[in-house]
């Protein structure tokens, strides 16, 4: 049995060392639509903001809403790894990494819409240059800053011994994985710290991560604009954050599953567990969703209600139904049963979820905007094919990366499961003796 | 120091819209064609705000002219990232262009919507490029403006009033749009001297602030119509 | 690979020192006037600059403020002769301007030099002993350089105070 | 290390891409060339007189470096005292405007087609009188028709002189308008037909049926510059404003009580409310004795009784009636009279209406007798210009001016031009054709209702000429353009006078020279004049217009009256020494008066005189007529003999076709865009600011007759009369009567600049031609229409 899985576990080192034609396809599929997307932006830079659908007051749209939600995604990772990490959970050995990389990844693109969405991206420096800490932008800036460096090194850490794995074995770009692989030799030592690194991170990057999506909610809640000035926003957000991020590390181990045929590390019960955890956050989600328009709605104050009845009947109903159709009436029955919480269930719920979590940012940015204060001329927002270009290009750089990643790295982290397979039996056995009485070996 | 101030008389006010089109004269504001128009991406750095309120026949239409407001506690000012919208000691909420990102957090933030992106360049025909102010810098695209109560015109007149040896008189600073004002609807000056006329009229029984519940503080007064 | 990266870095860092380093350009101007000279000659700054005192801006000296003391000529320079030249062509010295603030940035020679009693070497640097036209500008006059000015005499630094 | 050749060209190639990538980033990166200014320039304020609109605003252009770069208003001149309007400051964009016409155009395709060749202005001069030298040698001079719109002052003194001499009747006066002065109702009460004015300041009920007080008054300035006074202007004591009208007007929202009636009825509910006043003996007995003729019943030279208004109003206008006509409740119409008559100093203020509804506002003046008093109708003198010495006549002008006028004004009874029988007669020919038509300010193509029936009529005429300074629908069907200066590049007088009855003469002065290759056309008409020699060219002894204007104020400063503007304190001083006989003027000669003019603006003469009845009543009866006996004598032939033809009445305008066109079209003015300025940027951006209509033609209708017509706002609607259809967006409006729809008049030029071509649509073309017999004009407020959905 041993000999079997020892030569199954080539099988992650696949990926790094062959490349099919499928590969380069895609490959160039997303150049294409990145290219086009560059050709959008510059097309913006040149032109000025006036390319896209925004309008006084609808200042905000697409770019801020895929700011969001792409800081809402990388809670996926960092976040899970690390409470699962922290809770000794045994099934997370191969899925840490994959939720890991898109933390990290997908920062870059929440903080490219901000970038996209500046009317001055040649001035952007002088955020750094004349930072007004007044300002929750900045409070974004810092812990985004914060969030990245520390998911960046609680994602580099348990890659540094697949470094030297494939370091070792004699394979391409060696010098790359020399360099990166710090000297490791999987010493008693070296182990130890790892272990001991990897723990102070996890830690770590927990209270960042909540931190970054209160932040991002602030910027909305900070102003006293109708229903953004809210308390419940910080929580709301994290949550939702967490919610998407579950549904995006589901549909992104799915397809690594199909791709690179790893039914082996990714099981069923994996699939079974997160669904669960996404079960949890729908109704979580829904909780606070139903909080917040209650709250509204007993409030009842005249400039709340209109943005309220514009959101239930008025003219972004179809976009707020829809979340809730596709955060909630969707995913909830499928989450529900264990007969359905397969890795094909799971995906159907994940992809409902992150276009439901898209609608809800949405349906959260441009209604109040588009109900100011004072009484106003009505403008009618829709995103134009710059905007929309621009997010496919990001979803696309996104992919783009997350594979060249895979082509780099193990997706999954060979040395823990090894570990997981030499080690956590008896320490699981070891650990359960010391919770529950009667089995103590005292 | 002076805290300016401004009073509008909506008794007086005719709703002629003067104020407008000489605050656009005054500050070069870019020229917004009907397409864009249509868009809602006209700049109007002072507008008149409808209120309609009722039903045919018993209707009633407010048309009130909203400049910024100058807030003592403005809601904008903190939440630039990049100190290019503030309040200075003399209560102008300060616009400076040439900072300005372009963000457009301040123009969400503030709950009057006085703020204004430039989502284009502007641009003149070369007819008209030489009728532009002077004394007013054109903004460039991607930038946030907004009324800055004429704030060149303060500089003029201070520098004006200095050379002559004497103080600041009421009349040497009247923002383009109080100075345009048929009906002698709008007021200009300083809150603080007690005996001012704007400071007079601010606490005056028919005086009222918009959106006062929010705190914000505008120094921006309207007095209310009817007796 | 690595080649084609180091190769890349080398490059990037070669454009910056390019840009920094070299894209300064020399100016020329329609004549070549001496400072120096007229100075010594007691003619004042204000016989040829004559706003600075009234006005946001100084003056450039045209065609027919010199044409006052050129009509004939003072000198054997031919420089000089250029001066009756273009006046009888009706032309205009185009100078290219030195100092000249942006757009954005509102200035007022008349706020320096009579309210706050400043030389005008205080800015333009010994203009009075240059015996060529300038090239470049006696101090960069960048924001930073302002505001420490008036940090030192205790004026304000309001940015509404220069900024339009 | 050892570097190969493979290993030293990928290096190559990567400090290649470096460059690319690091100077593509480089250049990528800088900020766009910014639009600089120009530099700053010393500045100078030059005094002139408004141009944009009638309403002869004193203005200040600060140039600097030969540009005009902005306008305040003059604080010396009276009329605004350093106010402006909006269409005031715009006139910098009218003077820049980008798409003026730059030289004289020639056409070379068909008519309206828009081809044009420039020709320089000898060849256009040497064209135009080689026209008019063949029409007066064919002895047919009188074929000569000016169309001239709305001006004032000496240049229109010039047009007639130059008709005068050449031969023609046919100066047509092309300056009706709905929302114009009411001329008839002074004329039928007064017997005037020169101006008046409202003192509004003084003023402290002002009921106001359907006037466009706030929102295109005839003279914008003086509404609004009055309504601040009347507002708040004078202690303890504020005015208060009741606008009836069909629709929720800008004046409406400002007033204190908007009553919506039914369009077209606003005489009647004068009448109604004259009834009340009467019925209660409210009204100013002492003065209904004293100052009028007609109030009771009377015997005239023939001892036969005729009915007076007293009478004739108890009987006919009960507030039963008038209340079913108008939909107005009769307690309001009882409180409204209550108040108008009880409120002294009152006034009422209609519209161009039809005549006898005038006639009906006018009468409820006479009833509180607010006629020739403070806060009332006031009478100013006129302005002292020298005349011009009475030119000789060759035989062809003398046989030219025999001739019947084209438009058979000396028909009307109220003297007004007839654009509309000039038009009619043109294309029947009967009594003869024009051979040639010189338009001056006018464009009938777009501002006059019905434009189709004037290009027909210019088809039947050979040679037309344009002098406007803008293409327009009109000048775009012209044969030839001789493109006039804006008022800023030009000199002119402005005659007009103050809502408190004191004549103002401003003097507009050019601020910078022309921009383009273009003449003023007082110097073109003299120009004319010279080229065709002979007695004409002796009646224009002037270089220019500018000596024309010195010539016409040498009477000024002869009439020892007045003085050149001066501060507001000045004004009370003048007048003191008026009253003592004195007059003291800040100048001493004829150059000195005209520097100081140029200086400050122009010249007032702050005094009125209350109480010569000669100016003011100019009836038979020298007295407020409530029985028009002017027009008596003119009607008798045509009306027969009926008393109430000459009092006050009410002709109602029968609805047709009311199933198949459910709403009654109401058109109205904004007060940016009066069918002049719409290639100005600054005014098209502030048309309803009720709705935020910027841009555009609308109509205004209310919800819920729109939901029923299944129309919701912001939908495109086609607005279909019998005459016509026009596409706009339906603006659900809770100021619109359920049966009235409103759109604005000011857009749908069909060409022009790059700022008013084809954008939005020109509501008269919906209109057809159903004119006052009376005055010949169009009536308001009679078409209907329907609307669904485009």
């Amino acid at each position: 049995m041993e000999k079997i899985k020892r030569e199954e576990d080539a099988i992650l080192f696949e990926p790094v060392e062959r490349t099919g034609r499928s590969f380069y396809l895609t490959l160039s599929i997303l150049i294409i639509v990145i290219l086009w997307a560059v050709f959008a932006y510059q097309f913006q830079y040149r032109e000025g903001l006036g390319v896209t659908g925004l309008a006084r007051p609808i200042f905000w749209g697409v770019y801020i809403t895929n700011f969001v939600f792409f800081i809402g995604i990388s809670h996926a990772g960092t976040l899970i790894s690390a409470i699962l990490r922290l809770a000794k959970a045994e099934w997370r050995r191969s899925i840490t990494r994959s939720a890991e990389v898109i933390t990290v990844l997908v920062l870059f693109f929440g903080v490219g819409n901000i970038l996209m969405d500046l009317g001055r991206p040649d001035r952007m420096l002088n955020i750094i240059k004349y930072s007004q800490f007044q300002s929750p932008l900045l409070w974004d800036v810092s812990s985004i800053t914060v969030y990245l460096t520390a998911s960046s090194i609680y994602l580099y850490l348990p890659l540094i011994p697949d470094i030297a794995l494939l370091r070792d074995r004699n394979g391409k770009r060696r010098w790359f994985y020399r360099a990166l692989a710090l000297g490791w030799k999987g010493t008693e030592r070296q182990h130890r710290l790892l272990e001991k690194a990897i723990s102070f991170m996890a830690i770590l990057v927990i209270p960042v991560a909540v931190s970054v999506h209160t932040v991002v909610s602030f910027v909305f809640a900070m102003t006293i604009q109708p229903m953004w000035h809210s308390a419940i926003f910080g929580p709301y957000f994290v949550a939702g954050a967490i919610f998407s991020g579950i549904a995006a590390l589901i549909i992104a181990m799915n397809i690594i599953r199909k791709v690179y045929h790893l039914e082996e590390y990714l099981r069923p019960v994996h699939f079974n567990h997160l669904g669960i955890l996404l079960l949890v956050m729908t109704l979580l989600w829904f909780y606070f969703t139903f909080t917040e328009y209650l709250t509204t709605y007993y409030g009842g104050e005249p400039i709340h209600m209109t943005i309220f009845w514009m959101k239930f009947t008025g003219r972004f109903a179809p976009y707020f139904w829809g979340m809730f159709l596709f955060c909630f009436v969707i995913p909830l029955p499928i989450l529900s049963f264990k007969k359905t919480r397969t890795p094909l269930g799971t995906l159907i719920a994940s992809i409902s979820v992150i276009i439901g979590m898209w609608l809800e940012r949405y349906v959260i940015v441009v209604p109040t905007l588009t109900n100011p204060r004072l009484p106003n001329e009505m403008v009618i927002y829709f995103p134009t094919w710059i905007e929309w270009s621009m997010f496919a290009g990001c979803v696309s750089f996104f992919i783009l990366l997350y594979m060249i990643f895979t082509k780099l790295f193990p997706i999954v982290s060979i040395w823990e499961v090894r570990e997981g397979r030499e080690k956590s039996m008896i320490e699981v056995q070891e650990r359960i003796k010391t919770y529950l009485p009667g089995i103590g070996v005292e | 120091m002076h805290r300016w101030g401004m009073v509008i008389d909506l008794d007086k006010c005719t709703a002629c819209q003067t104020c407008v089109v000489a605050c656009l004269a005054e500050n070069n504001i870019a020229l917004i064609g009907p397409e864009e128009s249509a868009k809602g991406r006209t700049i109007h750095w002072i507008e008149l705000v409808p209120y309609i309120q009722g039903e045919y026949p018993h209707v009633k239409v407010r048309l009130i002219p909203r400049p910024c407001m100058h807030c003592d506690h403005p809601p904008c000012t903190k939440v630039c990232p990049v100190y290019a919208t503030y309040l200075n000691e003399e209560g102008i909420v300060a616009q400076i262009n040439y900072r300005c990102i372009g963000c457009r957090y301040c123009t969400t933030a503030c709950p009057y919507t006085v703020k204004y992106f430039n989502w284009y360049e502007p641009r003149w025909p070369d007819e008209m490029r030489g009728a532009l102010n002077r004394d007013v810098s054109i903004r460039t695209k991607g930038v946030v403006e907004k009324c800055t109560f004429c704030h060149h015109r303060l500089l003029k007149a201070r520098e004006k009033a200095k050379a002559e040896g004497r103080d600041l008189l009421p009349e040497d600073y009247v923002p383009a749009c109080v100075e345009a004002c048929p009906s002698g609807a709008m007021y200009f000056g300083d809150l603080n001297d007690p005996f001012s006329t704007v400071s007079q009229l601010s606490r005056e029984r028919r005086a009222f602030r918009l959106m006062e519940d929010l705190g914000t503080e505008p120094k921006v007064y309207y007095l209310s119509e009817g007796m | 690979m690595r080649l084609f990266l180091i190769g890349l870095v080398i490059g990037v860092i070669l454009v910056f020192i390019f840009i920094n380093f070299g894209l300064t350009s020399r100016l020329n101007q329609p004549l070549l006037f001496n400072h120096k000279i007229h100075k010594e000659a007691g003619v004042e700054c204000i016989q040829c600059h004559p706003f600075f005192k009234e006005q946001r801006f100084s003056g450039m000296p045209n065609v027919t403020i010199c044409i006052e003391c050129h009509k004939d000529p003072v000198t054997q320079n031919p420089e000089e002769e250029k001066i009756r030249e273009f006046y009888k062509k009706g032309k205009v010295f185009r100078w290219n301007r030195i100092y000249e603030q942006p757009d954005h940035v509102f200035f007022s020679h008349r706020r320096h030099v009579v309210l706050a009693k400043m030389d005008c070497k205080d800015c333009h640097g010994p203009i009075e002993e240059s015996e060529k036209p300038l090239t470049k500008a006696w101090v960069k006059m960048t924001m930073k350089w302002c505001m420490e000015c008036h940090t030192k005499k205790k004026a304000s630094n309001d940015c509404l105070v220069c900024h339009i | 290390m050892k570097l190969s050749r493979r290993d030293f060209l990928k290096m190559g190639g990567g400090i290649g891409v470096g460059i690319a990538l690091g100077g593509g980033f480089w250049k990528w990166g800088q900020p766009p060339p910014s639009s600089k200014l120009l530099p700053p320039g010393i500045e100078k304020w030059v005094p002139t007189v408004c141009g944009q609109c009638l309403g002869g605003c004193g203005i200040l252009v600060r140039m600097i470096d030969g540009w005009a770069t902005n306008i305040i208003g003059n604080p010396l001149h009276p009329i605004n005292r350093g106010a402006l309007c909006p269409k005031g400051i715009a006139a910098l964009q009218g003077l820049y405007d980008p798409d003026r016409i730059r030289s004289p155009l020639k056409r070379i395709g068909k008519r309206g087609e828009g081809r044009w060749q420039p020709i320089s202005w000898k060849e256009a001069i040497q064209e135009i009188s080689n026209q008019l030298r063949e029409l007066r040698e064919n002895g047919e001079p009188h074929k000569l028709v000016v169309l001239g719109g709305r001006y004032r002052g000496l240049m229109r003194l010039l047009w007639e002189r130059f008709l005068e001499v050449y031969g023609s009747p046919n100066y047509i006066d092309n300056q009706f308008r709905w929302d114009g002065i009411p001329m008839e109702g002074l004329f039928l009460t007064q017997g005037i037909h020169t101006l008046f004015t409202f003192d509004f300041e003084n003023v402290k009920y002002l009921l106001s049926f359907s006037a466009p007080l706030l929102d295109s008054y005839w003279f914008p300035i003086h509404a609004l510059k009055a309504f601040g006074q009347f507002r708040r202007g004078r202690t303890g004591q504020r005015g208060r404003l009741v606008q009836i009208e069909p629709r929720l007007s800008i004046t409406g929202m400002k007033a204190d009580e908007w009553i919506p009636i039914q369009p077209g009825t606003e005489g009647i509910l004068a009448l109604g409310i004259a009834h009340m006043i009467i019925k209660e003996g409210l009204y100013d007995k002492e003065f209904v004795l004293k100052n009028t003729f007609g109030f009771e019943n009377w015997v005239d030279s023939k001892e036969q009784t005729h009915i007076g208004f007293h009478d004739f109003v108890l009987s006919e206008f009960p507030p039963q009636r008038v209340s079913s006509k108008t939909g107005i409740p009769i307690d309001t119409i009882i409180r409204l009279s209550r108040e108008f008559a009880t409120n002294q100093p009152s006034l009422a203020i209609g519209y161009r209406d039809r005549p006898f509804h005038q006639m009906a506002v006018w009468a409820l003046n006479g009833l509180v007798g607010a006629i020739d008093r403070r806060g009332g109708i006031l009478i100013p003198k006129s302005i002292p210009f020298q005349p011009f010495p009475s030119p000789s006549k060759d035989r062809a002008a003398r046989k030219g001016l025999e001739r019947k006028r084209i438009d058979e004004v000396r028909e009307s009874p109220f003297g007004i031009d007839q654009p509309y029988l000039f038009a009619k007669n043109s294309i029947s020919g009967i009594p003869y054709r024009p051979k040639i038509l010189f338009l001056y300010y006018s464009n009938p193509f777009f501002s006059n209702p019905c434009p189709e029936f004037f290009q027909r009529a210019f088809d039947q005429i050979p040679f037309i000429v344009s002098f406007s300074p803008y293409m327009d629908d009109t000048t775009q069907y012209v044969d030839l353009i001789l493109p006039d200066h804006t008022p800023l590049e030009r000199w002119q007088d402005d005659p007009l006078f103050l809502n408190n009855g004191f004549p103002v003469l401003g003097i507009r002065q050019p601020v910078t020279p022309p921009i383009h290759q273009t003449r003023a056309t007082g110097d073109v008409l003299i120009d004319l004049a010279r080229s065709l020699g002979g007695e004409i060219e002796k009646a224009f002894p002037w270089k220019d217009f500018k000596e024309v204007l010195l010539y016409g104020l040498k009477g000024i400063y002869e009439s020892r009256r007045g003085d050149v503007f001066g501060l507001e304190y000045d004004e009370a001083w003048i007048r003191m020494l008026q009253r003592g006989g004195w007059w003291d003027p800040s100048y001493k000669s004829f150059e000195e008066f005209w520097e100081l003019l140029l200086e400050k603006g122009g010249w007032w003469d702050p005094i009125y005189e209350f109480g010569e009845r000669e100016r003011i009543y100019k009836t038979p009866s020298k007295k407020f007529e409530f029985y028009s006996q002017g027009i008596k004598g003119v009607l008798l032939s045509s009306k027969g003999e009926e008393d109430s033809s000459f009092l006050p009445h009410w002709e109602e305008s029968v609805p047709k076709e009311e199933e198949k066109y459910p709403f009654i079209l109401n058109i109205f003015k904004t007060m940016a865009l009066d069918g002049r300025n719409a290639n100005q940027p600054w005014l098209q951006g502030i048309l309803g600011p009720h709705l935020f209509e910027k841009w555009a033609t609308w109509v205004e209708i209310n919800p819920i007759t729109a939901s029923k017509y299944d129309i919701s706002d912001g939908d495109w609607v086609w607005v279909e009369s019998p005459h016509g259809k026009i596409k706009v967006k339906a603006r659900l409006y809770q100021g619109a009567m359920p049966h009235v729809v409103n759109i604005p008049f000011g857009n749908g030029h069909r060409t022009g600049g790059r700022w008013s071509k084809k954008i939005g649509e020109n509501p008269y073309r919906l209109l057809g031609l159903e004119l006052d017999s009376l005055t010949g004009q169009p009536i308001h407020g009679n078409t209907r229409v329907k609307i669904y959905k485009a």
